[in-house]
């Protein structure tokens, strides 16, 4: 029956039913479970569902594969599943895979790349054959998040068990694998027996394009009908061609400028002031082509745990003010060195930022380093200050600022080595908290102490950006920066 | 008179006493085309110079309210960057940056390429390990040498230089020891050798002079090649460190620009290509007039 | 007239040039270039050196002099083995032997000064300065019939038999004992050459010069050289006084050699010896006598059988079967 | 020759092994650690250390190396950290797009530098022997991604008479070829350079030769006399040369892989390097090192075809 | 009577750095068919410098005045595609240095063909044929193999006689012949100048006959003419060249060829005799 229907689809418009994507690098694997990667889960998206998801729109958290939950103490979530829904392979869609795919991912033989987003859940208990209840040693506020994270996507055991999933995926989604040529392409097709309305497109392409010029080049001649993660000095390129649509919405990804707080004189407040007052992030997000927004807040508007009034908590750019603080704390003619990675924006806010400090009294001088080295050096606390991002992927306040703040994770991803025990009972506080009032208050708390704080200066706020020839319909890009081609059609 | 004699006045009406530089000068000068080298290469080194009283901004002064002017621009006539840095300013510092970097490293490279491609072709018991050696350094990968180069010695300007040179060796060392195979074999060689010469003596004074001319060339060739590289080496954070106005860097920087400021790319380029062209046409200017039989062909 | 001297001793003498192969470059044949040649040069005298091209007469000379390494025998210099000196003696010996080589342009290089060449001897083997070598070579170019002023000038801006002189020059700048000259003069017309032929005679009578003469010119050979020998294919055939070599000559090629010389003589009928059949060549080397392919009186032993050196009147030796 | 062929082939290995020594090493010595790139910015130290023991990164560095070697000598060049695809199947997808483009561009760069050497040589001082050099020279100066961004703009875009990236179809289909005409172009316009001027040089030698004024005085047509009696000759250098700059273009494949959006062992290199993917760095360093010598051996044929006072025995 | 090669005011100029140097002054000469002139001189006296000016083939910074005829017609002057169909076809030369007249990578039988090929429009077959005829003829054994050969793997001698063979092929009316035995031994100088004096006979080609060595001008030149710095000092037939030489050049030259039969009454003697009694008193 569901042959007919593509077929009669087909015949009642001309339309291509296909969609090329330039992606510029490659994904690492196809399987949610060991990847971690945007690229990566990209592709997932389409072909795994999870059990949750936000609404790309509203950023609300609806059910997906699940059908409802209940939370009947703190510690414990009964998660009923929706029926009749089978993997790719035919497996059967429950409770068991659920906690099949739950228990790869917290096991640390599989050394899963995200096993830290189930990490507080204690127990996952098949309660019957499409309820599951997991429990927690201590109430867990961004549970709901965390299992519509794309890498909390259920898996088909049978496939995992038998095969590879990370070559060879099968998950539930509108999507079915079909081929995978590392470096050049992957290919995924319509899954006809969805257990909702089949998706409209028959063949979805993600082409391996490293040079985003490149690609854009083939946006022009429709060689590929969309790219994603537009870069903000391309952008005039973009929207001048004819026939192609630009997306630009705020995302939940922060820039900033961290400093080293172990290294003097960033360990003083006075010094991490003047810096903040002597930046002017206007000036650099006037140079991103309306990507982008000014904001002093370290959560960002599209995440969740923002209040309004954060904006404006930072020290805004006010260089007189910057100059008499330097000169006053004796801190002129300083020589300072500011690491930079060579990727995403860095470059650019390193000169902006190094030619501002310059006008201020400050000796600057940048020090560019590629990707795997600066991670290294980074991580070792080997710098004075650096420029870094976040992209939040469950746009969850808690998931700023634990990993990047809290100081458990000095040493890993808290770069900046900030420690501040108030902050961190705060961060605590709305990790453990299930009550999403509650949660969102003590996020707003924390965020206003580390913008007083200074160990980061907000550079910006992120767009997320798409581009795509004008056939394309009902594209979709959340703020994280995900997309479902699940409700994309071709005219 | 001897019939010799006779012959050989005719033959021979200048007397030379100027010194052997002089003279070499001398037979460039004669060379149009070396002549205009010279003019640009000196017009680049006054720049460098004199880059400071040339410019009326500084080659770091930010305007981001007057981003990526084109050509004739008020007060910038090359137009300026994307951070409306004046791109006239830049050039000219450039050249200080890019002319040292180009020079030193194949002057570097030069020094160890011959020190192998002599040793190598001269001995011929340690040719068959120097060659080995010299494919090794052919077939490991640049980036990996680069990024040794940090981890060992850090990033910094003189890295870069060290970096490039070390990828010129086996290029020279090559092509030297194909010039030394068949200088050796020339008859005035074995004439040192029964004079008793050292080997030092035969390789510097006597092989050396008369493998010029293909190296010459290669270094020549070698200086553009040079200056492009620092360009590949921003891809490790080696190159020169922004903001330097290294041209380089410039010609790296100017690629995501290349549909809204094309000329960010393409100024250095040009300065790039006339520089190499400049020392290109010297080099081949040098070349015949450092062999003293080019005179009856000239 | 010759002092019963030996200057220059040698003994079994063979230089072979490998001809490399395989995996490993192993060597796999030789060029037999020179092969088993002994031989005494007396101070004072001319010996003459004549023979095929190819024969092996250069390198012969080179032997002597140390520039290529002999593959076996010995040679002896004023009573020293050549071969194990110390580098120190060796320098020494060079001093004392010198060669002019066969081409004159090529042995010179093209980018150094005549004045500064001929320095370079004195830098070398001396410890005069920079103004005295300046001199000195003034002088020599003076001796050797040049001018001073040719001393700023480059090779290519010499005829050649200026340049023929600037290696004799430099031969004799050191007073050797021993001069080596290859074909010294055979590029040359007859005019410049006797100017050249002129001026070693001179000098060996000043300086009580010995002179290996190696020629193709055998109207030269014969007016200068007190002794002559003949080579084919790397091996010794005929050596003799230059009048028993000219006016007795025993060995089939060295009949052959100068029946075939032109003679200036207009009109006269030649009753040339024809020498027929292939050249073998250094690396295929021909069993039994080395000239046995073209010979115009070969016998069947000659194929198998290595002739005999003997000595057929006092000072005359050939190498033949048939004589 | 075989003998040649056979010996080559010894030095090979020796070559590799050394290669491969000293890229093991430098991998180890340089910074930036898998593990870092693997677990990302939010991996915690221990989650580091486990990466490590799963690769097998935390034993000594020469235990890893023997390790290494004795998977080799099994013809299991190792598993990349990355993408968990084995090496071998990695390389051998690539390869082919690699060897087309090198290839292809090495072909365009003998062409048009033989040709354009000639013809300088031939009409010396003359303004084509002029605009001959200046094209050279703008040859070496141009970068790379210069160049195939530029050529991608106007051939692909604006004219949009070749495809602008990518190399899917069959080399003998029209498309095949049309694909890699830019990047051809891109890659071997340097070497088309460098090959234009020891052509030029090496032919103002060869036709001041005696054999060249032999074969006028036999009355040989002038163009005969060049293409046919000069060129081999003039050859003989220039092909030393193509030699040495098939490894700069190996390495020059790098770029141009990246602009066309070609799935190639460059690119494949160079994201291993970058990603520190140890295992895939060893293997293509390996086969470029390899072809690299393979090359030189067959322009050592070459040499002996065109110039038979070359033997090997 | 007719000449076959008839020169007039031939003025060759070299330009140089230092301006235009002439190697040939205001020559003039004839050779008739079936005629060896042999030109004798110093070295750098434009002995070459003649003959490539007969031939067109002066160095491109070599050009010529004057008038040379061949058979009445003008060659000085004419096109490149006529002088093309004229040598190697009418006029054959024979270079100075055989080590390196004849191409390094081209097999003998490629070179030798080539003429016939093109002057002849001879198939590759009959061109083949015919070189090994003439390999014969130049008394090359096994010349069927030899067409196979490399120059580098023949002897002087050989490649010597495979230049005269090729410049024979075309059965020319005038050979022109540089110094052509310089760099070889006797033996071999003298079967090569037998071949070229049989087949000057066989075919009635004139001869201009190029060297240094008295002795083969006394045996193979009908005329001698002496060249001195660019210009002709003496002209005239053989045996009144060496028999009553006029010019003072032409006498010194005489004067310094060594005798090989006869030791008196010759000048090295007498400079050897004078040296040792004045280095001993
Ligand atoms: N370096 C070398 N390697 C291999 N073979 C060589 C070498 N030098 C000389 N020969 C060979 O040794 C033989 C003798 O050469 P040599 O130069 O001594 O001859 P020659 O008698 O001086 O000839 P000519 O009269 O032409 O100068 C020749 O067959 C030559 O090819
Ligand atoms: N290409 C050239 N450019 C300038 N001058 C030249 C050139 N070729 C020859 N000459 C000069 O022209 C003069 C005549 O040279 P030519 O070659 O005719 O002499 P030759 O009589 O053949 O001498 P040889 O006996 O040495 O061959 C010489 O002085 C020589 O230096
Ligand atoms: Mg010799
Ligand atoms: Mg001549």
């Amino acid at each position: 029956g569901c042959s007919d229907k593509s077929s009669g689809e087909k015949g009642s418009s001309d339309a291509p039913a296909e969609l090329t994507y330039a992606t510029t690098t490659d994904a690492a694997g196809l399987s949610p479970i060991d990847t971690n990667d945007s690229v990566s889960s990209n592709v997932t998206y389409q072909i795994y569902e999870t059990l949750f998801t936000q609404n790309p729109e509203t950023m609300e958290i609806e059910p997906l594969l699940a059908e409802s939950y209940e939370t009947p103490d703190d510690n414990t979530w009964v998660i009923k599943l929706r029926e009749g829904i089978t993997f790719h392979d035919g497996t059967p869609f429950n409770a068991k895979a659920v906690k099949y795919t739950f228990e790869q991912i917290k096991d640390p033989e599989r050394a899963a790349p995200r096993a830290s987003l189930l990490a507080p859940i204690e127990s996952i208990e098949v309660k019957d054959e499409y309820t599951v209840v997991l429990k927690t040693k201590e109430p867990y506020g961004p549970m709901l998040a965390a299992l519509s994270h794309t890498n909390a996507a259920i898996v088909s055991p049978t496939a995992d068990k038998e095969g590879d999933i990370n070559k060879n995926p099968v998950g539930t989604g509108p999507f079915v694998f079909e081929e995978w040529v590392e470096g050049d392409h992957i290919t995924l097709k319509r899954n006809e027996d969805y257990w909702r309305d089949p998706a409209k497109l028959e063949k979805v392409t993600y082409k391996v394009v490293p040079e985003t010029s490149t690609a854009i080049s083939m946006l022009e001649t429709g060689e590929v009908q969309f790219i994603d993660a537009l870069p903000s000095d391309q952008l005039p390129r973009i929207e001048s061609i004819k026939g192609v649509e630009v997306q630009k919405t705020p995302g939940t990804r922060v820039s900033y400028l961290g400093f080293n707080m172990e290294k003097a004189p960033f360990n003083e407040l006075k010094f991490r002031q003047a810096v903040a007052y002597g930046v002017n992030q206007k000036a650099y997000v006037k140079q991103l082509n309306g990507l982008g927004t000014y904001n002093e807040s370290i959560i960002g508007p599209k995440v969740f745990g923002y209040n309004e009034a954060a904006k404006d908590e930072g020290y805004p750019y006010d260089q007189e003010k910057a100059k008499k603080m330097i000169e006053e704390n004796g801190y002129g003619g300083e020589n300072i060195t500011l690491l930079v990675a060579n990727r995403d924006n860095y470059m650019k806010m390193a000169e902006i930022v190094q030619s501002q400090l310059t006008e201020i009294g400050l000796n600057v001088e940048i020090e560019t380093m590629e990707w795997a080295t600066f991670l290294e050096t980074a991580r070792k606390g080997d710098y004075q200050m650096t420029f870094l991002g976040w992209a939040n992927s469950t746009a969850d306040g808690s998931e700023l600022l634990y990993p990047n703040l809290h100081s458990d994770n000095i040493g890993s991803s808290n770069f900046s080595r900030y420690s501040n025990d108030a902050f961190d009972k705060l961060v605590e506080a709305s990790r453990s908290t299930v009550d999403q009032d509650a949660r969102k208050e003590k996020l707003n708390e924390a965020n206003s102490m580390a913008i007083k704080d200074a160990p980061w200066i907000v550079m910006e706020h992120g767009s997320v950006t798409a581009a795509y020839d004008k056939s394309v319909n009902g594209l979709v890009v959340d703020p994280t920066g995900k997309w479902s081609l699940y409700n994309v059609s071709r005219k | 008179m001897s019939f010799d004699e006779a012959l050989d006045d005719k033959r021979i009406k200048s007397k030379r006493k100027e010194s052997y530089f002089a003279q070499t000068l001398k037979r460039v000068l004669k060379n149009k085309l070396a002549v205009f080298g010279i003019v640009i290469i000196t017009i680049l080194i006054l720049l460098a110079i004199f880059a400071p009283f040339l410019v009326s901004y500084g080659p770091y002064e930010q305007n981001l309210t007057a981003t990526e002017l084109g050509i004739g621009a008020q007060g910038h006539f090359l137009g300026t960057d994307n951070y409306g840095r004046d791109m006239w300013s830049r050039l000219v510092y450039g050249a200080r940056i890019s002319l040292i970097v180009g020079l030193s490293s194949v002057i570097l490279g030069l020094i160890g390429g011959l020190t192998l491609g002599l040793l190598g072709g001269y001995y011929q018991k340690i040719d068959g390990i120097i060659m080995r050696i010299v494919d090794l350094l052919f077939a490991f990968p640049g980036i990996l040498l680069a990024m040794l180069i940090i981890a060992m010695l850090g990033t910094s300007l003189v890295n870069v230089v060290i970096a490039i040179s070390i990828w010129s060796i086996p290029g020279c060392a090559r092509i030297v020891r194909g010039s030394v195979l068949s200088v050796k074999k020339q008859e005035y060689i074995m004439a040192m050798k029964s004079l008793g010469a050292s080997d030092a003596r035969i390789i510097l004074k006597h092989i050396l002079p008369n493998c010029t001319a293909p190296i010459i060339v290669f270094a020549t060739m070698r200086m553009g090649t040079a200056i492009l590289s620092t360009s590949a080496l921003s891809f490790l954070g080696l190159g020169a460190q922004p903001p330097t106005p290294e041209w380089g860097a410039m010609i790296a920087a100017g690629q995501d620009f290349m549909w809204s400021a094309p000329l960010m790319s393409i100024i250095p380029g040009i300065a790039i290509m006339l520089t190499i062209f400049a020392f290109n046409v010297v080099g081949d200017g040098l070349r015949d007039a450092l062999d003293p039989n080019m005179e009856l062909d000239l | 007239m010759i002092e019963q001297q030996p200057l220059l001793e040698v003994e079994q003498l063979k230089k072979y040039f490998p001809i490399k192969s395989g995996i490993l470059q192993r060597t796999t044949a030789n060029v037999k270039a020179v092969q088993d040649v002994s031989l005494k040069v007396y101070e004072g005298e001319t010996l003459g050196i004549v023979g095929e091209s190819g024969c092996g007469k250069s390198t012969f000379g080179r032997t002597i002099l140390g520039l290529e390494k002999l593959t076996e025998g010995s040679i002896q210099f004023r009573g020293e083995n050549i071969e194990g000196l110390s580098s120190r003696k060796l320098k020494g010996f060079k001093k004392d032997m010198q060669m002019i080589f066969q081409d004159p342009f090529a042995s010179l290089n093209p980018r150094q000064r005549i004045g500064n060449a001929l320095e370079e001897v004195f830098v070398i083997h001396s410890e005069l300065s920079k103004k005295d070598r300046e001199k000195r070579v003034r002088e020599l170019l003076v001796e050797v019939g040049l001018k001073e002023e040719h001393y700023e000038r480059y090779p290519h801006e010499f005829s050649g038999g200026q340049r023929q002189r600037i290696g004799i020059a430099r031969a004799i700048a050191l007073n050797p004992s021993l001069i080596v000259c290859d074909e010294a003069v055979s590029a040359l017309d007859v005019s410049v050459q006797a100017q050249i032929i002129r001026l070693l005679i001179n000098l060996q009578a000043k300086y009580q010069l010995t002179y290996m003469f190696i020629s193709h010119d055998l109207g030269v050979v014969r007016h200068m050289c007190d002794r002559v020998l003949v080579m084919y294919l790397g091996k010794m055939v005929e050596l003799g006084s230059s009048d028993q070599i000219f006016k007795n000559p025993l060995h089939p090629y060295t009949r052959a050699l100068l029946s075939a010389i032109p003679r200036p003589v207009p009109g006269r009928k030649k009753e040339r010896i024809r020498l027929e059949g292939d050249l073998p060549s250094a690396s295929n080397y021909p069993t039994g006598c080395p000239f046995h392919t073209r010979c115009p009186i070969a016998q069947e032993h000659c194929k198998v059988e290595v002739p005999e050196w003997r000595e057929v009147e006092e000072g005359h030796f050939v190498a033949c079967h048939e004589v | 020759m075989i003998g040649l062929i056979i010996r080559r082939i010894f030095q090979l290995i020796l070559l590799l092994l050394g290669i491969s020594f000293l890229v093991f090493m430098s991998m180890h010595v340089a910074p930036g650690d898998p593990a870092t790139i693997i677990g990302g910015p939010t991996a915690s130290s221990s989650d580091l250390e486990a990466i490590r023991e799963s690769m097998g990164l935390d034993r000594p560095v020469l235990i890893q190396y023997v390790d290494y070697l004795g998977g080799i000598l099994q013809g299991d060049f190792g598993y990349s950290f990355q993408t968990g695809q084995s090496v071998t199947e990695a390389i051998l997808t690539r390869f082919p797009n690699t060897i087309k483009l090198s290839i292809a561009s090495m072909v365009v760069a003998i062409i048009i530098g033989i040709v354009a050497g000639i013809i300088a040589a031939i009409k010396q001082n003359s303004w084509i022997d002029i605009s001959s050099t200046t094209f050279s020279l703008a040859g070496v100066s141009i970068p790379n991604f210069w160049l195939g961004t530029m050529l991608i703009l106007v051939f692909g875009v604006q004219l949009q008479w070749l495809p602008v990236g990518g190399l899917n179809a069959p080399i003998y289909t029209i498309e095949g070829i049309k694909e890699l005409i830019l990047p051809a172009i891109t890659l071997g316009t340097a070497s088309a350079a460098l090959i234009a001027r020891m052509s030029r040089s090496s032919m103002l030698e060869v036709i001041k030769s005696d054999y060249i004024r032999t074969a006028k005085a036999k009355g040989v047509k002038r163009k005969s006399v060049i293409w046919v009696h000069a060129l081999r000759n003039a050859m003989i250098p220039v092909v030393t040369v193509i030699g040495i700059n098939f490894g700069a273009l190996l390495g020059g494949t790098i770029i141009t892989e990246q602009v066309f959006a070609i799935n190639g062992i460059g690119r494949l290199m160079i994201d291993a390097i970058a990603s520190r993917d140890f295992p895939v760095v060893q293997g293509t360093v390996l086969l470029v090192a390899a072809i690299f010598v393979i090359v030189n051996l067959i322009v050592d044929i070459i040499y002996a075809i065109i110039d038979p006072r070359i033997t090997y025995n | 009577m007719e000449h076959l090669l008839q020169v007039e005011n031939l003025v060759t100029q070299y330009r140089t750095a230092g301006g235009k140097m002439p190697a040939v002054r205001d020559i003039s000469f004839s050779v008739n068919k079936g005629e060896t002139l042999c030109i004798v001189g110093e070295s750098g006296c434009g002995k070459s410098a003649t003959s490539l000016s007969i031939m067109g083939l002066l160095p491109s910074n070599g050009e010529v005045t004057g008038s040379i005829r061949l058979k009445d017609r003008e060659l000085v002057g004419i096109s490149e595609e006529q002088l093309q169909n004229i040598r190697g076809n009418e006029v054959s030369m024979i270079f100075q240095e055989p080590m390196t007249a004849l191409n390094p990578v081209f097999n003998i039988g490629f070179q030798l063909r080539e003429p016939l090929m093109i002057h002849r429009n001879m198939s590759k077959k009959e061109a083949t044929l015919v070189g090994i005829d003439l390999l014969k003829k130049v008394g090359i054994p096994n010349p069927k193999e030899k067409l196979k050969q490399y120059p580098h793997e023949l002897s002087g001698g050989m490649r010597q006689r495979v230049m005269i063979a090729m410049a024979l092929a075309c059965e020319p009316s005038l050979l022109i012949a540089d110094e052509p035995t310089t760099a070889l031994d006797v033996t071999i100088q003298a079967q090569i100048l037998d071949l070229i004096e049989d087949l000057k006979e066989q075919m009635d080609m004139g001869v201009v006959f190029v060297t240094h060595d008295m002795g083969v001008v006394a045996e193979i030149a009908d005329r001698v003419m002496v060249m001195f710095a660019g210009e002709v000092v003496e002209t005239g037939d053989v045996s009144s060249i060496f028999n009553n030489p006029k010019h003072e050049y032409t006498k010194k030259l005489l004067a310094a060829v060594p005798n090989v039969d006869d030791d008196t009454n010759y000048w090295l003697q007498e400079v050897k005799q004078h040296d040792r009694t004045t280095a001993t008193s």
